[in-house]
């Protein structure tokens, strides 16, 4: 028996934090609902860290029962929480990460109303969060999954004065629910076919299956509506839309839930049930389809964009589409690997930019920016560091995650690996892009007029109390510094994507994959199982992921190569265009014409999207739903049952007529008749 | 005995009765007469008879050849009635009083009571509770205000005070665990510490429950200081204003009756009923006894004049108040410690 | 045949107290009549060997109870009714109810009752029995009803207390 | 020996003679006297059937009847009082409304 673990502490803490905060965090200064906040989110974090240091003493997977919650003859579901090496990187990652933009966010929101509401929420997504990850049946997990989607639709509304932000927050609740929708199908799927939705027994049950090769099954059509699911959460095709928009929302929630964590949660999902994937090859080729669009659809757009924050949404679901492609070519492990490293590289990219963002006084436009190099080092070096990161130079940890991906993804068919790449070189390039426009060349905005503007951040550190490094030193303007709050959390997700890859460094290059071992049993453990009779099961899944791959080093570097080259022409481009000769854009834009103004308009897909479902949605509940069924249905039936009762009442009410002879009389008759009734049924 | 002997009996027996308690009624109005003359320094009835004994054959005598004078809008059959009622109910509850042992006259072994049954007290409670009607209906069917007062306040003082009277007594039936009033006096016979005679007043730590017995007595019989359906100087004479001649007797023999079967059972519940000393030749070993009671009687009965003629009259509300906060809570009171007592010594 | 004698002549007591409670005009009378139903009642307890019922029935019912009556009837000075046409129903439905269930009650019970007799004292429920059942196994409903008792009376005092006569203390 | 038929109904007499009061009586007081009236003829079953099945509980049963009626006279007089106040009429063919 393995040692008690008290898993439940885990989520338990940061509810606690978000329940002090939100009851009580009105009464409390600033101070007290940092401390609490932090708190709680540092000791989850400890807590996961002493989870991981016992880990390796643990029987993998860990079960820890909690309590009872359904039970329905066969069919039980409990609150109970499953640890296995997937669930500790996950936690690893969103307590870890959590913590950090935790620190960051009080600098970041010092001055913004609803302090403690903005805690409380960041809390409470924790909380889901872990559920979500700790969660050792689908039901426990989709508790978590929808709890996760309403705290980023409070935050993504945190502004909620702001009218883009709440239209924002409500279009994430919606997208969202065609996904959970999805989800919840697949779920039904799950009870009336096993009856069971605890993963060991479904997994216990699904692994003698065999691979349904021939057209679609049960397991395909489970796995579609998984993955409807996960693309609603993490924003696939074609229910991305939501992501970009979510930016409306504080910097640091767009780090945490849109970009580290929350977004990530789809791929948690279908690497949890890859045992089902495995033995759904359709599906796991839609999800690999899915995910290379994406990644390449993304990208794209991404090029054009010109707020710093929506260029980074669009590489957050290009990314996602990375990882999708992973688990779609059945290289799970990689996919959370990628998962793992987007998360430091991706969630520091967003802080930057909201440091960025912080310094230029809320200037989002990086056409306003520039030059900022050496107004804000800190910034700039961390944010550097990010790029190179996500754009996959070497020694950085998208390198390692991204190269992983290709590689596998090449050995189930080149396309994958030739898009893959291509949307690798776009990725370089768009964020290249940025970091050119936002750091070099000369300022172009005007942080001056915006010093005292409304949302002045300006002030913050002043008014934070936290001495910022060069704060006041400078001559003009409010470019300055952000207080070291908001540093540190920087320099040490820096450090992470810096070195973050480095355990998981392929064999081709003299590394030895720990990360691919470790996840290993999670995702080898039962394909022997269910492969090793019926033949093939997706054949280069089972040589590569078994041993060493068969097709050698040699090609493995090769492709390394060309995926590190992709990076660097995708620099060198961004170099020409945004540092050399910086007006060459608008020429290349004009020249490309209506295919840009496409591109810049994300291809339209808002507007289709209205077209075809908002507007007919609207209109058909306007004329069906409001004024067919609930005026002339429902109002209708209970106005006329009303002046039914009415009438009958009116022709009734004189048998009461008050005269208590009368009442009398009715009794008497009336009990004559019951003694009658009861004397019949007694003689008969 | 067969049926027709214990008819003869009975017969006999209740006429006796009915003989002593008529005239012992009449002789206790003399009484009251003389003695509350002296105590106000009069002298009472004197002129007819030695010391006036002969007074009560006049005033019988009297009554019966005064004209009999009903006023007109009285209701003719309740006004008739209410006496008869009043003075039936009083007459009837001596019918389950013991006077005394049982005596031996010819072989026939009979007790001295008209007929013992074992709900006797009850039945006496009874009997008097309905003793009210008369009071209340003479009152209202003589269709005069005070009458109507005076009956409105007896039945509702009748009906108050009956409550504490019933409850004073709970307490010795608790003792003896009967409600035959023979078995109440037989198990009050004998003496505790050699010399106090083991009466339920001394014994069974009653006297609590005599005080109260003997207040709602008092307002039970409408006497002073609790006679306010009567009160002269208010309501000239309360229920019976409007009454005279033999009717009027009637509930004046009423009255008097039922202090006189209150006071009775006051003896037999409180005092050792007949209870006393006994000594010399039979008869006078039969009739001991009776003499005992017929004392303690006497005795109660001059309280009741003793009490007249020194306390004044009470205000209504005073007497409402005095039965139901201070008499009905201290009843209660002692029934619950005398239940404690028992239930301690059993 | 002496008990039947006395269960006849009371019982014919009864209904003639209970029809006269019906002729009667006033209510004095009624409760008058009523009185010598409930008295009558007594001694047909007494028949059943119910003695205590009997002293009970007739101190609390007519000895409290109807005193109540009379008391009010007097209080308030009711006078004969007048027999208003109020209700039809009453008229048309209550009395042939009345008639058809009280019949078919009578049937049922001379049918179905069978011959069994009773003598005189059948049951004698003397006081200590009666006591003894009360305080052991009807401890809960004898107190419940205390209980109801008291409500009774709290309820009897708000209700007839005089409304403004608080109010003439509070003025005065 | 009487039968125990004739005690039943008797007492079935006694309630009928009730109900019919109840009926065609206009005086509130006689109302509420002709459910006493009923009451009455319910006790005279109950220790009736008593007697029938040597049952103590039925006698029981009328102590619990005496004590209802007892309290039901007490409130049902004092709404009668209430009444009469606001009404002045004790024909209950005239006390046919809730609100004054």
């Amino acid at each position: 028996m393995t040692p008690d673990l008290h898993l439940w502490i885990i989520p338990v803490l940061p509810l606690v934090g978000a329940a002090v905060n939100g009851f009580l965090g009105k009464k409390f200064s600033r101070q007290t609902v940092t401390a609490v906040a932090l708190l709680f989110s540092g000791a989850a974090f400890a807590m996961v860290l002493l989870v991981a240091s016992r880990f390796s003493s643990l029987s993998v997977p860990h079960v820890e029962f909690l309590a009872p919650w359904i039970r329905a003859g066969k069919f039980q579901v409990d609150f109970s929480f499953y640890l296995d090496q997937l669930s500790l990187v996950m936690l690893l990652v969103v307590t870890g990460v959590g913590f950090l933009i935790h620190i960051y966010a009080v600098g970041y929101m010092w001055e913004e109303g609803g302090f403690y509401r903005f805690f409380t929420y960041l809390n409470l997504f924790m909380f889901f969060m872990l559920t979500l990850v700790l969660a050792s049946n689908y039901l426990l997990m989709f508790i978590g999954w929808e709890g996760v989607g309403l705290a980023s639709y409070l935050l993504i509304g945190f502004w909620f004065t702001k009218d883009s932000a709440a239209s924002a927050g409500k279009k994430a609740f919606i997208v969202n629910r065609v996904g959970d929708f999805g989800f919840l199908i697949a779920l039904f799927l799950l009870i009336k076919q096993f009856g069971s939705l605890n993963f060991d027994q479904v997994f216990q049950s699904v692994i003698p299956m065999g691979p349904e090769t021939g057209g679609a099954g049960l397991l395909t059509a489970v796995g579609l509506l998984l993955m409807v699911g996960a693309a609603g959460k993490s924003a696939q095709i074609p229910l991305y839309v939501w992501l970009p928009d979510a930016m409306e929302g504080p910097t640091p929630v767009s780090a945490l839930i849109h970009a580290a964590t929350m977004v990530t949660a789809g791929v948690y999902m279908v690497s949890r049930s890859h045992v089902i994937f495995e033995r759904a090859p359709m599906a796991l080729t839609v999800v690999a389809i899915i995910g290379t669009l994406t990644a390449l659809f993304a990208a794209t757009i991404g090029i054009t964009q010109t707020d710093i924050k929506k260029v980074l949404a669009y590489s957050t679901i290009s990314q996602l589409g990375y990882m999708f492609m992973a688990c779609g070519v059945g290289a799970f492990s990689a996919g959370i690997f990628h998962l793992m490293t987007h998360a430091f590289f991706k969630g520091l990219l967003f802080l930057a930019a909201g440091s960025v963002i912080h310094a230029v006084s809320g200037e989002q436009d990086m056409r306003q920016m520039g030059g900022l190099r050496t107004k804000i080092p800190w910034t700039f070096w961390t944010m550097t560091i990010a790029t190179f990161a996500i754009a996959g130079i070497p020694p950085f940890a998208g390198f390692f995650s991204k190269d992983e991906i290709l590689w596998r993804a090449y050995q189930v068919s080149w396309v994958y690996w030739f898009i893959g790449l291509f949307t690798a070189f776009l990725t370089s390039f768009y964020m290249f892009r940025l970091w050119f426009m936002t750091f070099f060349g000369e300022y172009r905005g005007t942080a001056e007029a915006h010093e005292d503007s409304g949302h002045d951040l300006a002030h913050d550190n002043t008014r934070a109390g936290a001495p910022a490094p060069h704060g006041h030193g400078h001559g003009h303007g409010g470019i300055h510094e952000s207080p070291w709050v908001m540093v540190i959390p920087l320099v040490v997700l820096a450090f992470l994507s810096l070195t973050g890859g480095w355990i998981g460094v392929p064999g081709s290059l003299g590394g030895s994959n720990h990360f691919d071992k470790f996840l290993g049993p999670v995702f080898h453990s039962n394909i022997g199982a269910g492969a090793e009779g019926h033949g093939l099961v997706a054949p280069e899944e089972k040589d590569t992921e078994r041993h060493e791959p068969q097709t050698g080093h040699a090609t493995e570097l090769i492709f390394t190569g060309i995926s590190v080259f992709a990076g660097l022409l995708g620099f060198f481009l961004a170099w020409q265009l945004y540092y050399r000769n910086p007006q060459l854009p608008q020429q290349i834009a004009a020249g490309l014409g209506s295919l840009y103004d496409a591109v810049v308009h994300k291809y339209y897909i808002d507007e289709l999207y209205a077209t075809l479902f908002v507007k007919p949605l609207i209109a058909g509940s306007a004329l069906i739903l409001w004024h067919g069924i609930d005026q002339d249905v429902i109002d209708a039936s209970v106005d006329n049952g009303a002046h039914g009762a009415n009438e009958v009442s009116d022709s009734i009410r004189h048998m009461q007529s008050g005269n208590l002879r009368s009442y009398a009389g009715w009794v008497a008759a009336g009990a004559a008749a019951v003694i009658a009734y009861m004397i019949w049924m007694g003689t008969r | 005995m067969n049926i027709t002997t214990f008819i003869i009996v009975s017969f006999i027996k209740t006429v006796l009765a009915l003989f002593v308690l008529l005239t012992a009624v009449a002789y206790t109005v003399w009484l009251e007469r003389k003695v509350v003359g002296h105590m106000q320094n009069r002298w009472g009835p004197t002129r007819v008879g030695p010391f006036g004994l002969l007074q009560p054959l006049a005033d019988g005598v009297k009554f019966l050849f005064k004209e009999d004078l009903t006023p007109p809008h009285v209701y003719k059959p309740l006004y008739i009635a209410a006496p008869i009622i009043a003075v039936m109910c009083a007459l009837t509850s001596i019918a389950v009083i013991p006077v005394g042992n049982w005596i031996t006259i010819g072989g026939l072994h009979i007790p001295l009571q008209i007929t013992d049954v074992n709900i006797g007290l009850l039945i006496i409670l009874g009997v008097t509770s309905l003793g009210v009607y008369g009071v209340a209906l003479a009152g209202w069917s003589s269709n005069s205000k005070y009458s109507l007062l005076g009956g409105l306040r007896a039945s509702a003082q009748m009906i108050s005070y009956e409550i504490s009277l019933g409850l004073s007594l709970v307490g010795v039936l608790m003792l003896t665990g009967s409600f035959s009033l023979r078995d109440i006096v037989d198990a009050q016979s004998g003496t505790f510490w050699w010399i106090i005679p083991r009466w339920n007043i001394f014994y069974g730590g009653q006297f609590i429950a005599f005080f109260i017995y003997l207040m709602s007595a008092y307002a039970e019989t409408n006497r002073i200081p609790f006679d306010l359906p009567e009160a002269e100087t208010e309501l000239v004479a309360g229920y019976h204003t409007e009454y005279s001649a033999m009717k009027f007797a009637m509930f004046f023999m009423a009255e008097y009756a039922n202090m006189i079967t209150v006071a009775a059972v006051a003896s037999l519940l409180f005092l050792g009923g007949w209870h006393g000393p006994v000594f010399g030749p039979p008869l006078l070993q039969a009739l001991l006894p009776v003499f005992w009671f017929v004392l303690r009687i006497f005795c109660f009965l001059f309280l009741y004049i003793w009490v007249r003629g020194t306390l004044p009259r009470f205000r209504y509300d005073q007497l409402m108040a005095f039965g139901w906060k201070f008499l009905l809570p201290l009843a209660i009171a002692n029934l619950v410690v005398t239940a404690l007592v028992v239930a301690l010594r059993s | 045949m002496t008990h039947l004698i006395v269960f006849l002549f009371f019982g014919a007591l009864c209904v003639a107290g209970a029809v006269n409670l019906l002729v009667q005009r006033h209510p004095i009378n009624s409760a008058l009549s009523l009185v010598v139903v409930m008295a009558s009642l007594a001694v047909e307890y007494l028949l059943l060997g119910a003695e205590f019922v009997a002293a009970v029935q007739v101190i609390v019912y007519a000895g409290a109870i109807m005193v109540l009556f009379v008391f009010v009837i007097m209080l308030l000075n009711a006078g004969e009714e007048e027999r208003t046409k109020g209700s039809r129903v009453a008229l048309l439905f209550g009395v042939p109810g009345v008639l058809v269930g009280s019949v078919l009650v009578g049937w049922v019970l001379i049918e179905r009752t069978g011959s069994q007799t009773v003598s005189a004292g059948a049951l004698p429920g003397a006081p200590r029995t009666i006591g003894w059942l009360l305080f052991h196994n009807f401890l809960l409903p004898f107190e419940v009803t205390s209980i109801l008792v008291l409500i009774a009376i709290m309820g009897a005092v708000v209700l007839a207390s005089h409304p403004d006569a608080d109010q003439g203390k509070k003025e005065g | 020996m009487v039968p125990i038929s004739y005690y039943l109904i008797l007492s079935g007499i006694l309630f009928a003679c009730g109900v019919t009061g109840f009926l065609i009586k206009r005086n509130i007081i006689s109302i509420f006297m002709s459910i006493e009236l009923m009451l009455n003829g319910v006790n005279l079953s109950f220790v009736a059937f008593a007697a029938q099945w040597h049952a103590l509980s039925g006698q029981i049963f009328v102590f619990f009847v005496m004590v209802v009626a007892a309290a039901e006279a007490a409130v049902g007089l004092a709404i009668i009082i209430a009444v009469y106040r606001t009404r002045e009429t004790l024909n209950i063919d005239q006390v046919d409304l809730l609100k004054l």
